[in-house]
């Protein structure tokens, strides 16, 4: 036996991770051995933890490309900015969190643990070259939101939206396992870099096998990101989840689970291209579509911000899509991304994606910030707490709130100068320069009925009457803080998006592109 | 030659497999539908050991070795959550749970 | 062609097989062989002592459900531990620290539920 | 047909039939305890199969503690009244079908496969080494050190995560 030889290099693309499974046993630690009457100190190191371990991953960002632990994860541009992204929007989770839990007397430092735990398992899915690796990773991610879903324990909705979201995600993982396993069957590897020669011979001697691993695979993801049709639990479970665990789902699951989907097919759809280019692209029309056209009707803010989410995992499958070449365009013959050698418009396609999932993460922590300030602990758990009645006039009462969330609102309708629109811009210019240009259009008008529900909330907060006997809403100065943080960045990154665009091209140095 | 052909112990994960599938789609208890969702596990396992002893390669019996560890660990959140469930509702027909339907 | 890899199982697979017939023929002997009369005391659950009261069907604290649930995920750490035993004298100082920071971790959760109180029965 | 081949058929047959079982049985013990079943099955196939680390653990941890942990929470929730006959609705019937044309679109394809030669096997100290407890521990600690420690996250997250929704009070 050959023992491997770990080096410091090995080690320090899963430091961000350490730093956080690290700040998790402190707060669980401290949780029973310290039994002070503040528990402030809790969001404070669970904040630190984050910010330390996205400074760490920040560093790391601009390593050329290369494998560790034998292959099973490798680490590149790719997978750091996608810990920073998971970093950032983890912090802004705490903040919410921060005020509130105060507010319902639940600061508990199990609580934080978990979403570092969730954030750890993200920061190591980012890498995860490998299939089991990805799985348990995937799982570890997983296993916390499930019991962070039930962490609140009034009412019955977070017990059964906990379970919704087990029940469903215990199957996709089931799926994508039974697939990992026909995939190994067929190319005698589960390491992802190893798989794309058998696999590509499988394609032509076991097309039927080949596809539906592959398929399962893809099922499995699509679940973890709730594409249509398999968003089902998607609004369930954020609506009952705790407003600030909603938050971490869409922001950090939702960017770690793409990470994981395009490592994945990043490698196995060189075995058949066409196939899985027009899997994906089918995917992001029905999630595009269905997902803002679910949304539409819904009068429950909560309720329309999960299917909002769902709609924006097709703008993002659609980037997904883009890395690949297609059919009937011409590209197909003169990229040679089949070969494995450079990409020509890969790069614009990753630099979509991560821009994207920046971009979506600020917006969404920001408008879910907005949402758990407006609920009241006394709303309990009742439907009206999120209805879109609350918004009325919110700009009298409260106008810095509301002019923080109608630009979290114009970003994720993807109106300028907002973050959002630059996002859509990268993604759908991705999208036509690799021949998707009828699936732009249909994105495009997709994104445009969906202005519709993002900005009559700005109706209700500017132009309606505020309700004559409405209380006040109390000031919370973390929470404020994250929304201000995320409103400059939604503008700045808006009209300057520059400096970090400049920083994710780098992101073309993707493991395994060369 | 194998003793078993490779295609009769593949046949046999599949058949697990779909049986925990339709289980999962037409049961309604939720504990039921939990351990049909074992069983699609251990399809899956059974997948990896068989084409493990077809390659001669060990690293099917190691997936399968982390996924039972995977499969403990969900378990003991899923139970708890179904226990959740329970308190709350006073049920775990997933039929009744319903409330967030509008 | 080698000889297969199956044959250690031969002893189990009897045992297995004898146990099975034992369990099965016992129950059966038992009915035709012995003598049935049923009478009210014989199906109380104590033939003598104080009267049981209320159902056998009683609910269990959730709190042994705690316990339950920590002896699997204790119960596969101590399965990690058998590949390493093992394989104990080749892995060295390597796999010492491989399992130390496995251990340390596990550790961490067992503090934690020993001073949460989640091992205690009686509260 | 070998003793093994005979073997493994009927543990299949036996697999099948108690997976049918807990699929279609009303009460959840009945299921509970078909499951128990199929996991020994299972582990017998396992065995036929060489894994012989994996049919110790598949007894170990499937059939001796996770499904105690089922059992144990049909006893906590009483759980002993039989579900009411299952109503079909157009999801669950396009559902169950899709399950059995994946099975059926499979199990067609794997008569597709090629036939192994299995050359390996007739390295004998080879095959008698497979599947071992050696040979999987000295992957599971060489090779896959990431994952292996990825799981002790997963176990601790798993505990708090337990005592957090379990513990009446927290």
């Amino acid at each position: 036996m050959t023992l491997p030889d770990l080096t410091a290099a090995d080690l320090q693309p899963v430091l961000p991770a350490l730093v956080l499974a690290a700040g998790a046993s402190v707060l669980l630690l401290s949780e029973v051995f310290l039994t002070t009457a503040s528990r402030s100190h809790l969001a404070l190191i669970a904040l630190g933890s984050s910010v330390l371990a996205g400074g760490v991953a920040l560093a790391t960002a601009f390593e050329p490309a290369h494998a560790v632990f034998q292959g099973l994860a490798v680490q590149d541009p790719f997978s750091s900015f996608v810990t920073v992204v998971v970093c950032l929007g983890l912090a802004g989770v705490v903040l919410l969190s921060a005020d509130f839990l105060k507010q319902r007397q639940a600061e508990r430092g199990e609580y934080y643990a978990l979403m570092l735990f969730a954030a750890a398992g993200m920061s190591l899915l980012a890498m995860s070259a490998e299939l089991i690796t990805l799985f348990i990773n995937l799982e570890v991610l997983s296993v916390s939101t499930y019991a962070l879903t039930a962490f609140l324990r009034r009412g019955p909705r977070p017990a059964e939206a906990a379970f919704k979201y087990f029940i469903l995600g215990a199957f996709s993982a089931a799926l994508f396992l039974y697939g990992s396993a026909l995939l190994y069957g067929v190319t005698g590897t589960t390491r992802l870099a190893d798989m794309v020669g058998p696999l590509r011979t499988a394609m032509h001697t076991q097309p039927w096998l080949a596809t539906c691993a592959l398929a399962l695979v893809a099922a499995g993801f699509a679940f973890k990101v709730a594409a249509v049709p398999f968003h089902m639990w998607a609004p369930d479970v954020y609506e009952g989840a705790p407003t600030p665990v909603t938050a971490l789902m869409s922001a950090g699951v939702k960017a770690a689970a793409f990470a994981g989907l395009v490592r994945v097919f990043l490698f196995l759809g060189r075995a058949d291209p066409e196939v899985v280019a027009l899997a994906l692209s089918a995917l992001a029309v029905l999630t595009m579509v269905g997902g803002n056209l679910l949304a539409l009707p819904q009068r429950n803010v909560k309720r329309m911000l999960a299917y909002s989410s769902i709609a924006h995992a097709g703008y993002l499958l659609l980037g997904v899509a883009a890395l690949f070449p297609h059919p009937g365009t011409g590209v197909l013959a003169a990229t040679p991304l089949m070969l494995g050698s450079p990409a020509v418009n890969s790069a614009d396609a990753y630099k979509g994606i991560l821009f994207y999932l920046l971009a979506y993460t600020v917006s969404s922590v920001g408008a879910f910030g907005v949402l758990s300030v407006l609920e009241r602990h006394a709303d309990g758990d009742g439907a009206t707490a999120w209805d879109l009645d609350r918004f009325s006039g919110l700009a009298q009462r409260r106008p810095g709130w509301a002019v923080a969330m109608a630009a979290f609102m114009l970003s994720l309708a993807g109106i300028p100068p907002t973050v959002g629109f630059m996002g859509k811009l990268l993604v759908f210019r991705a999208a036509v320069d690799s021949g998707l240009l009828g699936l732009a259009i249909i994105g495009v008008l997709a994104s445009a009925a969906g202005a519709y529900y993002y900005l009559r909330i700005v109706v209700y907060m500017f132009m309606r009457p505020a309700p004559a006997e409405g209380v006040l809403p109390e000031k919370y100065w973390a929470t404020e803080l994250a929304l201000v943080a995320s409103a400059v960045a939604v503008v700045a990154l808006g009209v300057l998006p520059g400096r970090v665009a400049d920083w994710l091209s780098q992101s073309g140095m993707f493991f395994g592109t060369r | 030659m194998l003793p078993v052909p490779l295609p009769h112990t593949l046949a046999l994960a599949a058949v697990l497999f779909c049986l925990g599938m339709v289980g999962v789609m037409v049961r309604r208890n939720a504990l039921v539908v939990f351990m049909c969702v074992e069983l699609m596990l251990n399809a899956a396992n059974l997948t990896f050991l068989a084409f493990a002893q077809a390659h001669g390669d060990t690293t099917g019996h190691v997936s399968a070795f982390f996924v039972i560890a995977v499969a403990a660990a969900e378990a003991s959140v899923g139970l708890a959550i179904v226990i959740a469930v329970f308190r709350s509702r006073g049920t775990v027909n997933l039929e009744e749970l319903k409330t967030m339907k509008h | 062609m080698s000889p297969s890899p199956v044959g250690p199982y031969l002893p189990l697979a009897v045992t297995l097989l004898v146990s099975g017939l034992m369990a099965a023929a016992l129950p059966v002997l038992a009915h035709f062989l012995g003598p049935r009369r049923a009478s009210k005391v014989k199906s109380e659950s104590f033939e003598c002592g104080s009267v049981s009261e209320g159902s056998a069907r009683q609910r269990f604290a959730v709190k042994f459900y705690v316990v339950a649930l920590l002896f699997i995920v204790f119960d596969i750490e101590t399965v990690f531990l058998y590949p390493w035993a093992v394989n104990f004298k080749a892995l060295g100082w390597f796999g010492y620290a491989e399992v130390a920071a496995f251990a340390a971790t596990l550790l961490v959760g067992l503090a934690y539920v020993w001073k949460k109180g989640a091992l205690e029965w009686e509260t | 047909m070998s003793a093994e081949a005979l073997l493994f058929y009927v543990f299949a047959l036996c697999t099948v039939v108690s997976a049918g079982a807990v699929v279609l049985a009303r009460g959840p013990m009945t299921s509970a305890m078909s499951l128990v079943a199929t996991f020994f099955f299972l582990a017998g196939v396992y065995a036929l199969l060489w894994a012989h680390t994996i049919a110790v653990l598949q007894v170990l941890v499937y059939a001796g503690a996770i499904m105690v942990l089922f059992l144990f929470v049909i006893m906590l929730l009483s759980m002993t009244e039989p579900e009411p006959a299952m109503k079909l609705n157009v999801a669950r019937v396009v559902g169950a079908l899709s399950a059995v044309g994946l099975g059926a679109a499979l199990i067609a394809s794997f008569w597709k496969l090629p036939t192994q030669p299995m050359g390996w096997a007739e390295d004998s100290a080879r095959a008698a080494a497979f599947g071992t407890l050696k040979t999987v521990g000295e992957i599971i600690y060489t090779r896959y050190l990431l994952p292996f420690e990825s799981v002790s996250l997963l176990l601790l997250a798993a505990i708090v995560g337990a005592v957090v929704v379990a513990k009446p009070r927290i």
